[in-house]
């Protein structure tokens, strides 16, 4: 039942198809920070050439749910040429820091398995984003709510598959069912392998396994990916855990402190009297 | 340093991750309210029309989704199609956005001889102005007969039966059916310096 | 080579990437830059740009000298019976190796080419044919040449191959090295494996885009290509070819029903005051002549037919259907001419529609003072272009040089409608034609082009209606009649689009008699009674009321059932060639269509009894070949078109029915491709004397200086391109912010070798200049650049993505300020690809 | 981990910091109080009535800056019922759900405490309530508000802890501990500057209370310790401006140090008013420079 997609960053060509085709689906506009004011002229003008490869959008935000990586590998001889793509967005992990965070259920997972935030129930408390293990997750002072990636809930949930999955022309972003994209990711793996080429598939055990999985040419550090992420609230019980027991020492320390009673107890009775 | 703090927090996880896993089972991951908007979550619909990508010569399908107030809403790549199987590149994915764009002009524009700056006009004057200005030009400009060099260092009186004053450059994005009406017009009207985007 | 296909055409790629992944296709890209597409690749091979044809040649001569190629059978008989190689030459030819460089025929001036020592040696004229095929026809028939002389053993010395042997001899992977700047480790990989990749069971395919056509030999690095795709047999076969990619939706129907000088629709030629052009029948013999022994001996069918869609009724034999009504080209009227005629006053008028030459024409800045002379300009386009807004903010006028008061030029801007708000066809770069429907009204005063043109065309023909002046007979005759059914318009607001339908119909063809649409272009007649707009679309429009352009049917290969692809649905050209010389297919892997000696051919003899055996194909492909003519069959001498023909002369184009290793004709510059350095060049030619293309088309113009080779002012080499996330101008792309943030501004792709000579920063300005004017962009500091080394002296390359304008989302200067106006000499396609420049840090001006 | 991915949730410091202190201070003050209720001597109560008087009014400022940081204020009652299903909502492992329900039952009980305070006092009187009068209710919610008193204090540095930026990741699991001393300790500086005001800053009350606050300053100075170690290279923006004068100038220095010092001081010859009244200043204005330095820390 469980729906994901399985991203094959090295078919990838970096041609951004997918943010696209993401926007246009679901209605983001432009980064607007991506953008600034010239004299004279009506409307805005784009400011945000990086210099950083061919990638200008920098991050995922609350209108960029998709962005794609350039990672260039050339040696000076020029023998060793790679150019690597990695189109990244939420990941919809089996064990959701941000579903975690939330204090008023706007984020849920759906029936299909995918986290949702809830735009008419999140309160803009901003929890959510630090608790997310990928920076995916983002505050939009538009709305005062914070945005991700719904792996298409509408549409996935209307027997359609991702915008960014259909659009992708190399067939690199793959929607369906988990089991079938980890047979394919299985399959492409030893094909690499095969040929000798460096390879590995990212998302089997991250987080109970992300929803949304990559096979990757690099370390995962390389495509700015955390090597061993930590669901954040993995550590919720050992800190209330010392959080207790400091508390515990400080309530002793009082104790010792404001020990009297039981000297100054008749005294108070007669007070009372 | 590092490594230690690494490891520290793989201690921790691995301690209590069962626990708090189980505290999510009961406690948070409420598919039950989820699932009951799978299946009739909203989604953009409409009539949907066989187009084909405005840009490149690669020619991949597109639908065109229009909406009951026949507003376009959508487009995107047509799965039926051989050459692009329901994908798009980055142009073609925002092709709704070249037809839906605040800063696409929808009316006449004129500009007078010496002056700094647009103004509107209605598109059937505008068609009768150019259709003059074109007739005045032709009228003015059209050759019957020109000396062409005739090979042996003379020239040879031939019958040419064109303009030099009038040129048009059309793109390449533009349907078989205008080109086809459009170069029939142009050597009606005798003009030669007829070109295309094909060109480069 | 000479694409960037996974950047250009991202969905095209798909499918060389899904042969990489399931059937371990493997894919080489030999390109002057590491692009998105060299990274897809398992091979990538960095050569200077403008080196190609080294490279090319090196292959043609590392493959015929092979042992491969000399022993398996296979290469021996494709070659022999589907190319020219046997055939032989003019004895008075001599090549570059006997003229250091040129060919025989060059003009004393060494401006231009004689071409009769690149002829065929023939046998005898053939005895005069019987006539009665039709007034032009029969005319034709008296003037064939005899059958072009061959040696099937092709060991004479005149013969193609021994002459190709020679002139490609001295192209070595040494060569390579000195020239293109790649090791000939790196060289001999890609044409080992080209060679192992091609044969009975495989097919290699090369793929192309203006990364070679933008070149003062660009037809030439294509001819190689071709030459070598011949030589491996993998021409007219499944995964083989020359594969062009072309940029524009319809770019390809552009070309086809040309709106470009020099052609009438379908590829007739225009008629031409230099040649003798006289009247229909000289027009029809000087044309068809040459080419009467292939299936071009149905010109006058095609001709004729054109003048009858063109004059309608009026069209006559007795005024020869208005032949002197139609205009006559006097010259090179193409776009680069053209902007310099207009710079010196010379037109008046300019329609520029869905075109943007203030951004994306070459020397730019030269084209925009052009456009400041003009009486009136009309500019049709969805958004405000540079072009439409010369007068008002471009460069010029911001550096104060034109002011919009000394501006004379009356402008109209008029709006355009989006493809999905018209109904009409595209034609795709594979030749297929494709209909996409109307699915909204444009907004406002938006009209199609198409309702634009026709419009237009109404109120001139009312103005003229009544001239008796005979200058006007052209435009009062014209058969201008498009008006829409009620029920095409009935669901939209306006009501006046013409029918796209109807122009696809007279496109198509259709019989004076009763309108009815032509099945296919064999039905054409000469004599008047055939109305056809483009020969080569008949049959897109088989039978009233049916468009195959819109046909949607897929299937898992050729997908016959899906659009139209001219000619005749047939997908893969001289796909005859897909089949051996007895009509069997090459292989199993490879079949495509074959001669079955025992099925009925609908035809009967005189006798009356069926006639066996025809031309089938399993894929439902068109195909390319006369469906009746049995390999064995011998063509006769004294005829026309298939009759001529023998039953192997799969390239039916051809005059000879082969492809042509060597071109007796139809090129200016040469009947084998040589290398010339580009037109501005940081090196002298190593492999010739003489430096250039002798016959390349220049202009030696005010505005429009040349740099010298080696020019010590300008060492550079500058690529401009293109990259996925705009379109070309930009005027598609710049104004949609989805896009713009993509790639915001223009930028400089410069190596970090330059980088560091020039203390150029990483995403800081640099300057870029030529003699034609100067620019600045943001730089790009990549080891995707590279600098070469050739024969030792190190040659650094820039790349300038030429997108950007000062209107849109996404602004920078215009790339096209620093080219310069220089020219193929076949086609008259600038050298954007490659010139000289010289980069320093900082912005213009001197700032920082 | 690869920190640059990971965002920060912008947390203006001017409110969550703030409130971070309030809301500490508050309760290190109330279970103070709440002790001294319970095991202190009733002789004369100074110390818990004076919690209660602060607790409470603390307490009354602590919603507007929680609620003003909301994107979307006017929903801040999502906090508590799920505005789509109409009921209660309490998410176990998100800090933030818990957090708002115990500040419920913690400003509950503070406020009984602060009306039974003013009852006792005969501030304002109150027939009904002083009929039965007595110990009993006070001390439930003693236990009960300290407890609550004790989360309020501490969940903070929890929440934080259990977040992915970095610096506070690696804190793990200290934080809480040391926003409970720190709360501890103002609270107690708080108390202490209450009994100023009210000339009440004598008896053996306010020794034990010096005593307690020695301890638990001294712990607090371990846990920052310790919390730095930790951190590792995380803590590397601690070590530039203004953190450098935020954190180890205002809080250690003069926040911990020198009051520490101050303290054990004054011990054997006792300071005027004004250097006591100063340095109970100082131990507030750490612990509120404390919260700020930690929050902006992990923002960066």
């Amino acid at each position: 039942m469980a729906k994901g997609m399985f991203v094959d960053t090295t078919i990838c060509t970096g041609c951004k198809a997918c943010q696209v085709a993401c926007k246009q689906w679901n209605g983001l506009s432009a980064e607007p920070a991506h953008f600034g004011k010239r004299s004279g002229v009506p409307y805005p003008v784009a400011d945000n050439f990086t210099g950083d490869s061919y990638d200008n959008t920098g991050t995922l935000s609350a209108t960029d749910w998709r962005h794609v990586r350039f990672i260039e590998q050339i040696d000076e001889s020029r023998r060793e040429k790679r150019w690597l793509f990695s189109s990244d967005s939420c990941k919809h992990c089996s064990d959701a820091g941000c579903l975690n965070a939330c204090p008023t259920k706007a984020i849920v997972r759906t029936d299909l398995g995918n986290v949702v935030v809830q735009q008419e129930t999140c309160i803009g408390c901003k929890f959510c984003i630090p608790s997310c293990p990928y920076g995916v997750i983002s505050f939009s002072e538009e709305t005062g709510t914070a945005h991700k990636c719904t792996l298409c809930n509408d549409r996935i949930h209307n027997g359609l598959g991702t915008a960014c999955a259909k659009a992708c022309p190399t067939g690199s972003i793959r929607f369906g069912e988990l089991a079938d994209l980890k047979k394919r990711a299985d399959a492409r793996l030893a094909q690499l392998k095969g040929k000798g080429e460096q390879a590995r598939i990212y998302g089997y055990e991250e987080a109970d396994g992300l929803k949304v999985f990559y096979l990757f040419a690099d370390r995962p550090k390389v495509y700015g990916q955390p090597e061993d992420p930590v669901v954040p609230q993995r550590r919720l019980v050992l800190c209330s855990l010392v959080t207790i027991l400091t508390a515990i020492g400080v309530g002793a320390a009082a104790l010792v402190n404001f020990r009297e009673r039981l000297n100054g107890k008749d005294e108070e009775e007669s007070n009372e009297s | 340093m590092g490594i230690s703090r690494r490891k520290f927090l793989k201690v921790t996880s691995g301690i209590v991750g069962g626990g708090v896993a189980a505290e999510l089972g009961i406690l948070n991951v409420d598919t039950a309210a989820a699932a009951a908007k799978a299946g009739k979550v909203p989604i953009k619909s409409g009539r949907q029309i066989p187009s084909i990508c405005p840009y490149c010569a690669v020619g991949c399908g597109q639908i065109v989704t229009v909406d009951d107030a026949g507003v376009i809403v959508d487009i995107q790549g047509n799965p039926d199609s051989p050459i692009n199987q329901g994908t798009l590149c980055p142009k073609g994915a925002a092709t709704l956005q070249l037809v839906k764009n605040e800063q696409r002009w929808s009316t006449v524009k004129y500009r007078a001889p010496g002056s700094d700056r647009w103004e509107e006009k209605p598109l059937d004057w505008a068609m009768s102005r150019i259709a003059e200005l074109t007739k005045k030009t032709r009228d003015a400009n059209f050759n019957e007969f020109q000396d062409m060099p005739d090979g042996k260092g003379g020239t040879i009186r031939k019958r040419v039966m064109n303009t030099y004053a009038i040129a048009s450059l059309g793109g390449a994005t533009m349907d078989n059916e205008w080109n086809y009406l459009h170069q029939k017009l142009m050597h009606a009207l005798g003009v030669v310096y007829l070109e295309n985007q094909a060109r480069i | 080579m000479g694409s960037n296909m996974a950047e250009c055409h991202p969905v095209a790629f798909r499918w060389p990437l899904k042969a990489k992944t399931d059937h371990g296709a493997v894919l080489m890209h030999v390109d002057p830059r590491f692009t998105r597409t060299s990274a897809a690749c398992d091979v990538h091979v960095p050569i200077r740009a403008g080196s190609d044809i080294v490279f090319l040649g090196a292959i043609i001569n590392h493959v015929i000298n092979s042992r491969r190629w000399n022993e398996d059978p296979f290469y021996r008989e494709f070659v022999v019976n589907y190319t020219n190689a046997a055939t032989l030459v003019n004895p008075d030819f001599k090549g570059t190796e006997e003229l250091d460089g040129v060919f025989s025929g060059l003009a004393p001036d060494g401006k231009s080419y004689a071409n009769a020592t690149w002829s065929y040696q023939r046998n005898p004229a053939p005895g005069k044919g019987k006539g009665g095929l039709g007034p032009f026809s029969d005319l034709l028939l008296q003037q064939l040449p005899g059958r072009p002389k061959t040696d099937p053993t092709m060991q004479d010395p005149h013969c193609v191959l021994q002459i190709i042997k020679r002139h490609y001899a001295r192209y070595t992977p040494a060569l390579v090295e000195k020239v293109c700047g790649c090791s000939a480790e790196q060289f001999t990989k890609v044409a080992q494996t080209m060679l192992e990749n091609s044969g009975r069971e495989k097919t290699a395919n090369i793929t192309y885009a203006v990364g070679w056509t933008q070149h003062t030999v660009g037809v030439q690095i294509i001819r190689a290509a071709a030459m070598l795709q011949a030589l491996l047999g993998n021409i007219g076969r499944p995964g083989g070819g020359v594969l062009a990619l072309r940029g524009h939706a319809t770019i390809q129907g552009s070309t086809d029903i040309a709106t470009l000088y020099h052609s009438l629709p379908a590829y007739l030629n225009m008629p031409d005051g230099r040649k003798k052009h006289d009247s229909l029948k000289d027009f029809i013999l000087t044309e068809a002549g040459p080419l009467a022994t292939s299936y071009w001996g149905n010109y006058p069918k095609f001709a004729v037919s054109y003048f009858k869609a063109q004059f309608g009724a009026a069209a006559t034999a007795e005024n020869d259907y208005g032949y002197d009504y139609h205009p006559k080209i006097t010259g090179d009227h193409s776009h680069m001419p053209m902007m310099l005629d207009m710079g010196a006053g010379k037109i008046k008028g300019f329609f520029v529609m869905g075109q943007n030459p203030a951004v994306g024409g070459q020397n730019a800045r030269l084209q925009r003072k052009a456009l400041a002379k003009l009486d009136w300009m009309v500019v049709r386009d969805y958004f405000e272009t540079e072009t439409a807004s010369f007068w008002r903010n471009s460069p010029e006028i911001l550096s104060g040089e034109l002011k919009p008061a000394d501006i004379k030029t009356e402008v109209f801007f008029l709006p355009a409608a989006a493809v999905a708000e018209m109904e009409g066809s595209f034609t795709n770069t594979q030749r297929l034609l494709q209909q996409h429907d109307k699915a909204a009204d444009p907004p406002g005063d938006a009209r199609s082009d198409s309702w634009f043109t026709y419009h237009l065309g109404k109120r001139l023909q009312a103005m003229y209606r009544d001239s008796a002046n005979p200058l006007d007979w052209g435009i009062k005759n014209l058969a201008w009649d498009y008006e829409p059914e009620a029920k095409e318009v009935a669901p939209w607001r306006i009501k006046d689009e013409p029918s796209a339908y109807r122009v696809l119909k007279e496109i198509n063809g259709y019989t004076v008699a009763d309108g009815k649409p032509l099945a296919t272009f064999a039905n054409l007649k000469e004599d008047g009674t055939t109305v056809c707009g483009a020969w080569i679309y008949t049959g897109v429009v088989p039978e009233e009321g049916k468009n195959n352009a819109a046909r949607r049917k897929p299937d898992e290969w050729i997908s016959p059932n899906w659009g139209f692809a001219w000619p005749a649905n047939r997908h893969i050209m001289y796909n005859r060639a897909s089949a051996d010389s007895q009509g069997r297919p090459w292989s199993e892997a490879k079949k495509l269509i074959l001669w079955d000696p025992d099925a009925d051919s609908g035809t009967k003899d005189l006798s009356g009894n069926p006639v066996r055996g025809k031309w089938v194909a399993p894929s439902g492909e068109g195909i390319d070949f006369q469906p009746t003519k049995a390999p064995a069959m011998v063509g006769k001498d004294a005829a026309l078109g298939f009759d001529w023909l023998s039953g192997n002369d799969a390239f039916i184009m051809r005059a000879d029915g082969k492809a042509w290793l060597f071109a007796p004709a139809g090129l200016v510059d040469g009947p084998l491709p040589a290398h010339y350095e580009p037109y501005e060049s940081p090196v002298a030619n190593r492999v010739y004397r003489q430096q250039s293309n002798p016959v390349a088309k220049v202009w030696r113009t005010e505005g429009n200086v040349y740099h010298g080779v080696a020019d010590p002012k300008y060492p550079i080499v500058v690529s401009t391109y293109r990259v996925t996330e705009h379109h070309l101008s930009g005027t598609m792309s710049r104004w949609l912010p989805w896009l713009a943030e993509l790639m915001p501004e223009l930028f400089c792709e410069v190596s970090p070798e330059l980088a560091a000579e020039k203390g150029i920063r990483n995403a800081g300005y640099v300057t870029i200049v030529t003699a034609r004017g100067e620019i600045e962009a943001r730089a790009l500091v990549t080891r995707r650049i590279k600098p070469f080394v050739l024969d030792g002296k190190k040659v650094h390359e820039i790349g300038l993505p030429w997108h950007w304008g000062w209107q849109g989302n996404a602004k920078g200067d215009v790339v096209n300020d620093l080219s310069a106006m220089v020219g193929d000499p076949n086609v008259s396609i600038h050298e954007g690809k490659v010139f000289t420049c010289d980069i320093r840090a900082g912005r213009k001006g001197g700032r920082s | 981990m690869s920190p640059e991915i990971i965002q920060p949730p912008e947390w203006a410091w001017y409110y969550i910091a703030v409130y971070f202190f309030v809301a500490g201070t508050s309760a290190g003050a109330y279970f103070i109080g709440a002790m001294e209720e319970l095991f202190g001597s009733g002789g004369e109560r100074e110390v818990s009535r004076a919690a209660c008087y602060i607790a409470f009014p603390l307490l009354v400022l602590v919603p507007i800056p929680l609620i003003a940081d909301l994107g979307r204020p006017e929903r801040f009652w999502h906090l508590f019922i799920y505005n789509q299903g109409g009921y209660p909502y309490l998410n176990l492992v998100s800090p933030m759900s818990v957090g708002s329900w115990v500040l419920l039952i913690f400003s509950a009980c503070a406020l009984l405490s602060f009306l039974d305070n003013l009852v006792a006092d005969r501030v304002i009187s109150f027939p009904l309530f002083s009929r039965y009068y007595n110990r009993i209710p006070r001390r439930l919610y003693a236990v009960l508000g300290s407890l609550a008193g004790f989360f309020i204090a501490g969940y903070t540095g929890v929440l934080l802890n259990v977040t992915a930026r970095p610096f506070w990741a690696a804190t793990s699991p200290l934080m809480g501990a040391l926003f409970i001393v720190s709360g501890a300790s103002t609270g107690a500086a708080a108390i202490s500057l209450y009994l100023i005001w009210r000339r009440r800053n004598s008896g053996g009350e306010v020794e034990r209370l010096e005593a307690f606050d020695r301890v638990v300053m001294v712990s607090e100075l371990v846990l920052i310790a310790l919390l730095l170690v930790l951190a590792g290279r995380t803590a590397l923006p601690l070590m530039t401006l203004p953190f450098v004068a935020m954190f180890w100038l205002g809080t250690v220095a003069l926040g911990i140090v020198v009051p520490l010092w101050f303290k054990y001081r004054s011990r054997r010859h006792p300071f005027g008013d004004a250097p006591v009244l100063a340095h109970y200043l100082c131990i507030l204005a750490g612990g509120l420079l404390l919260r700020i330095s930690l929050l902006q820390a992990g923002q960066l």
